[in-house]
C-alpha cells in the first residue's frame, strides 16, 4: 500500500467512527450519514489508487450496475426496511464469501497459504456464506415469500451443532495443510448449508434479533477480509458493524426478557394458536363517539403504538388525532417500548414519518413514573409490550420482560381488530380489566373515525 | 504466532472498544436507521473486492471480484440512501410552528 | 520483538482499557488497579523477554531503587496528593527525555536517524523536558517551597512564545538535517526553560488544572516515544494518559467558567488583595449552642464542604456531626460542587477518608434543583461555589460559574475563620444574606464544637 | 510520510477514541484517584527505558537508560499503591451496618 492509501484509509477509519458518533442525537444524524459517505468514498478512492490495479473498466461497470440496483432498494416502504436489511446483508457475506474464496485459490499454487492467512481465510468463507443463505431465509420469512412459523424436526439442535462441527473440523484441517484444496468446497457447502438451517427453527417474528446478529457476522466477515488482506481499514470498520449488531441484539432480547439462545434455538412462536385458546372473561368495548369525547376532557393522554399501528399504516391518523387534541390543550405524550413493533427504533420511524415532533416521544423508563397520574393511556396496536402479567405473573412465557404500565392511568383505551394475542401468543389482562375499553377496528380506520368525531364529523382526508 | 497478525489483532481490539462505546451511545430513537448505516459501512467489503477484481490476477479472481464489488456496491448505495431517507423525517419541532 | 513480547502487550493494552472502564464505579475500582498493576506488570514482563536485552543487573537495581523512593512517595498525606502527583509528572518527563536524547545520540552516528524519526525524538524531548521542569514548578507551588502568587513581568507572554517558537525552529531545523547535532542539547535547554517560565505566572491555586494538563503532556511524550520506538503498547498507554489529563482540565475550565487561555496566561489570583477590601455590611453570626439547636431540629441538611475542610482536615468531625444527626433523624446530604477543594474530586476522597458513605454524595446538578426544600444548608469552608453572585451579577469574575444554590436553603450557616474571600479573591454576599448565620473559627474546631453541643457536652474524641 | 508511521498513526487514532471515551465515564467521586492511576499508567514509558538500558549500546545510553527506568518505576511504584490507598477509603454503607 503506498503512503496515500494509507492515508486515504485514516481519515476514512476517523469518519466512520464519527458517522456512528454523531448517531447519537437526531440533530447530528444526518451529518453522520454524510461522513460515512465520505468515508466510503476515501476508502474506495484510496483502493483505487493502489498500484496494483490494472484495470478499471470491469470496476466501472460493477460499480454502475451495482448503483442501478441499489438506488431501487432505497425505495422500499417503510415497513419492509427489516427485509431490506436482510437482503443486504445477504449481498454483504456473499461479497465476503467471494472474495476469500478468490484469494484460497490465488494463493493455492503459490505457496504463499501460511497458516495466518489459511484460518483468516476460513473464517471469512465461514461467516460470508453462513450470511448470505442466513440472511436470504430471513428476508425470505419477513416478506412472507417462505412460511414464517418456525420449521422444527426430531434432532435438530443435534444435527445443526453436529453440521457446524464437522465445518470446524475441516476448517482446522485444511489450516493445518491448505493444499487439501477438494475440502475447501466442501466448507463453502456446508457454510451455506448451515445458514440456512439455523433460520430454519426460527420463528418470523425473532427475525429482527437475528438479522442484528447476521448484521454483527457481516462485519465480522469484513475483519476476517481484513485480516486476509492485511488491512486495517477492513478490520475497523468490519469491527464497528460487529459492535452494532451485537449491541442491537442484545438490547433487543433483554427487552425482551429472553436469551441469546432462546431466540436461536427456542423454537418461539410455536405455540402461539393453543395459548391463545383460553380466553372466558369479557372485555368492555366503546364506540369512537364515546371515546372521543374522553379523549377531549382529559388532560393528559399518553398514546402506545405498537406493532398494530405499524401493520395498519397508522401513523398519520395518530398525527392527525395529536393535533386535534393539541389544538384542544391535551397534553399528549407518546410512550414507546423498546421492542414495540418489529425492529428496534421502529415505532420511532413511523412517528418521524408522520412528522410528530420527537421530543413527543418519552422511553418507556421515562413515562412508568408518571403513568398513574395519566388520564387516558391509548394503546395502538401494542399488545405484549402493555402485558401487565410481565410484571406479576411468573408463569407467563414473558415475565420479567419490562413493559409500559398502561394498567395504571386512569382510563385505558386499546385499538385492536379482535382479542387475539400478539407476537408472544398470550393472552392479555389488560383488556379485561375494569378501567378498560376496548376499540375493535383497524387501527388507521379507528383513529381515523376518532378524528372525523373530534373535527366535528367533516372528512379528514 | 506471527507478529503481523498480532499488530492486526491490537488494530481489532481498540476498533472493538471504540465500537461497543460507540454504538452504545447511539440514541435510541435511531435505531433502525443505525441498522441501515451499519449496513452500508459493512459494504467496506468492497476494498477487497477492488483489490482483487483491479489486480485481475486471472479470470476466476477477476469474476469473483467483481462479482463482489456489485454486490457491496448495491449495499453502499441502498444503505445509505435509505439511512438517510429515515432521517430526514425526524423533526423536533412541529413543521411551520 | 518476537511474538510473545507482542502478545504481553496485547493483553497489556487491554488491560489497561479496562483498568480506566472500572474507574467508572466506586464498586469495581479497585478491580482497576488491579487490572493496571497486572497490565504494567505484562508490560515490563514482555519488555525483559526481547532478546536484544543483553543485561538485567542495572534494570534490576533501578527497579529496587525506584521502589524504595517509590513506596514512601505513596505515603503522603491526602492533602499532600496534588504535589505528589506533579512530582511524578516531573520523574516521567524526565523518564521521556532521557530516552529522546539517548537514543538520538545512538543513532546519530549510524544514519538511522529518519525524518519521521527525528521528528518523533523532538517532539518527545520537547514534551519531556518541558514537563519535567513544569512539574517541578508546580509541585514548589503547591508545596508553598516556591511563590504561589502568579510572577509576571513586562512582555511576559511575548517572551514566552518568542521562545517556544525558537524551540520550534531548531526542532525543525534538526528534521531537515539531524546530523546538526550542535542544535540538539539547545533545543533540551530550550524546552527545560520554557517548562519553567510557563508556570511562573500561573497562581498556585490554578495548579490543579495546570497538573492536569502536564498529565497530558507526560502521556503524550509517552505517544511521541512509542512513535520513536515503534511500539504499540507505548503509544496506546500514552494516548489513555493523554486523553485523561486532557478531559479532567476541560471539566476544571468548565466548572469554573474559565477558558485554558485565561488559566495558562491569565495570571489569575493576582487581584486578590484589591477586591477584598469592598466589604461593608455586616453579617450575623451564630454561637455553637444556637447552631446546634437549629441543625438539630431540622428535618433535612445539606452539608457543603469546600476547600477550607480540606485545609482544617475537619473531615472527620464532620462525620461525627453526621452520625449525631442520623441518630436524630435528620436526613443529612452531602453536596459536592466539581471544583470545590483545589482538585477534582478533592472533597470525595476525603469524605471517603472520614468513611462517609459514598451514596450520601449528591452532585452539584443533583441537589439543586432541591435545595429550596432544605432546611439548613451547612457550608464548611467553601466560599467561591456558594457564591450567588456567579448567577446574577455579570461583572463578577466567576460570572457563569455553576454554584451550588445554597443560599435557596431556609437557612444557610458557613463555617470560616474570617471574612475573608476565597480561591478568586472576591466577596461573597451570601454572607450577609438575612437567612445566613456565620460560624466563625477553623472548621475543624467548630464542628467540632457543634457536635460536642450535640453530644451533650460529653468529650467525643 | 512512510507508511508504517501511517500504521503508528493508525494506533493512536483508535487510542485515543477509545481513552476519551472511557475517561468521559469515569465517576467524578474518583477524579483524583483517578489522576494518581494515570499518574502509574504514564510510567509506561519504563517500556522504552528498558529497551534502552538492556541493549547497552553505549556507555551514555545505558547511563540515561537506567536513570530513565528508575524514574519510571518510581512512578508505577508509588502512583498504584496511593490509588488503591484512596480507593480502599470509598464505602458504600456505614462501616459495620
Ligand atoms: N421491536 C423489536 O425489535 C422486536 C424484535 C423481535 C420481537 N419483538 C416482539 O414483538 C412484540 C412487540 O409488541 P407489540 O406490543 O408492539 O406488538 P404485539 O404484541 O405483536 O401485538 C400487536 C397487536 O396489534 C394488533 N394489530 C395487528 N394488526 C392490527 C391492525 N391493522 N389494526 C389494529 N391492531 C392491529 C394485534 O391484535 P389484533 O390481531 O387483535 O388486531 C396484536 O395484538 C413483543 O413481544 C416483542 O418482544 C420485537
Ligand atoms: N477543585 C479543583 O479542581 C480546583 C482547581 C482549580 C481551582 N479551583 C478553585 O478553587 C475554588 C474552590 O472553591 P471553594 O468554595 O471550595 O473554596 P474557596 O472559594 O477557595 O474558599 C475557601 C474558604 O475556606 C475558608 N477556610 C480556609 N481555611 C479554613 C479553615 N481552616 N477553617 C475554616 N474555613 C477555612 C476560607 O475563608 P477564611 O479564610 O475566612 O477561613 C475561604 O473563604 C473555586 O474558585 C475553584 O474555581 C478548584
Amino acid at each position: 500500500m503506498s503512503a496515500a492509501t494509507e492515508l486515504a484509509y485514516l481519515v476514512s477509519t476517523a469518519l466512520f467512527i464519527f458517522s456512528l458518533k454523531w448517531m447519537s442525537d437526531p440533530k447530528t444524524a444526518r451529518r453522520g450519514v454524510f461522513a460515512g459517505v465520505v468515508a466510503m468514498a476515501l476508502a474506495v478512492g484510496g483502493t483505487l489508487l493502489h498500484h496494483e490495479i490494472v484495470t478499471y473498466r470491469g470496476i466501472a461497470i460493477a460499480f454502475v450496475l451495482g448503483t442501478i440496483v441499489g438506488v431501487p432498494l432505497s425505495w422500499v416502504p417503510l415497513t419492509a426496511v427489516p427485509q431490506r436489511t436482510a437482503l443486504s446483508h445477504a449481498f454483504g457475506g456473499l461479497a465476503a464469501g467471494l472474495v476469500g474464496t478468490a484469494k484460497y485459490y490465488l494463493w493455492l499454487p503459490t505457496g504463499e497459504l501460511t497458516t495466518f492467512r489459511m484460518a483468516a481465510i476460513a473464517v471469512e468463507i465461514i461467516l460470508g456464506y453462513l450470511t448470505c443463505t442466513g440472511s436470504l431465509m430471513a428476508a425470505g420469512k419477513l416478506q412472507e415469500v417462505l412460511p414464517t412459523r418456525p420449521i422444527t424436526y426430531r434432532n435438530q439442535n443435534f444435527i445443526n451443532f453436529g453440521l457446524f462441527g464437522i465445518a470446524v473440523l475441516i476448517a482446522f484441517w485444511l489450516v493445518v495443510d491448505p493444499s487439501r484444496s477438494f475440502l475447501f468446497p466442501i466448507l463453502i457447502a456446508l457454510a451455506l448449508a448451515f445458514g440456512v438451517l439455523l433460520i430454519l427453527p426460527i420463528g418470523g417474528a425473532d427475525m429482527p434479533t437475528v438479522i442484528s446478529l447476521l448484521n454483527s457476522y457481516a462485519g465480522l466477515a469484513a475483519v476476517a477480509m481484513g485480516f486476509v488482506m492485511e488491512n486495517k481499514l477492513l478490520i475497523t470498520a468490519g469491527a464497528l458493524d460487529g459492535s452494532s449488531g451485537l449491541i442491537l441484539s442484545i438490547i433487543m432480547c433483554r427487552a425482551m426478557n429472553r436469551s441469546f439462545t432462546n431466540v436461536l434455538f427456542g423454537a418461539f412462536g410455536q405455540v402461539q394458536a393453543g395459548a391463545a385458546a383460553t380466553e372466558q372473561r369479557t372485555a368492555k368495548s366503546a364506540t369512537p363517539e364515546d371515546a372521543a369525547q374522553i379523549l377531549e376532557n382529559a388532560n393528559s393522554v399518553v398514546i402506545i403504538p405498537g406493532y398494530g399501528m405499524a401493520v395498519a399504516q397508522a401513523q398519520h391518523r395518530i398525527r392527525d388525532l395529536y393535533e386535534q387534541l393539541a389544538k384542544r390543550g391535551v397534553d399528549v405524550k407518546f410512550a414507546i417500548h423498546p421492542v414495540a413493533g418489529r425492529m428496534p427504533g421502529h415505532m420511532n420511524v413511523l412517528l418521524a414519518e408522520a412528522e410528530i415532533p420527537y421530543d413527543r416521544l418519552v422511553e418507556m423508563d421515562d413515562i412508568n413514573p408518571d403513568m398513574p397520574q395519566v388520564d387516558v393511556a391509548l394503546v395502538v396496536g401494542a399488545n405484549d409490550v402493555v402485558n401487565p402479567a410481565a410484571r406479576h405473573d411468573d408463569k407467563s412465557p414473558i415475565f420479567g420482560m419490562p413493559i409500559i404500565d398502561a394498567d395504571k392511568a386512569k382510563t385505558v383505551m386499546a385499538i385492536k381488530r379482535s382479542m387475539n394475542p400478539g407476537f408472544a401468543g398470550i393472552e392479555n389482562e389488560l383488556y379485561f380489566a375494569d378501567n378498560t375499553l376496548m376499540l375493535f377496528g383497524d387501527a388507521k380506520a379507528v383513529v381515523g373515525d376518532l378524528v372525523k368525531q373530534m373535527a366535528g364529523g367533516e372528512s379528514v382526508h | 504466532m506471527s507478529t503481523e497478525f498480532i499488530s492486526l489483532l491490537f488494530v481489532f481490539m481498540l476498533a472493538t472498544f471504540v465500537g461497543l462505546d460507540v454504538i452504545r451511545r447511539v440514541s435510541r430513537l435511531l435505531h433502525t436507521p443505525l441498522m441501515s448505516l451499519t449496513n452500508a459501512i459493512s459494504a467496506i467489503a468492497v476494498v477487497g473486492a477492488i483489490l482483487l477484481a483491479g489486480e485481475a490476477e486471472t479470470p476466476f479472481s477477476t469474476a469473483l471480484g467483481l462479482l463482489a464489488v456489485f454486490a457491496s456496491t448495491t449495499n453502499i448505495v441502498s444503505g445509505f440512501l435509505i439511512t438517510d431517507r429515515m432521517l430526514k423525517m425526524f423533526k423536533r419541532r412541529e413543521p411551520g410552528s
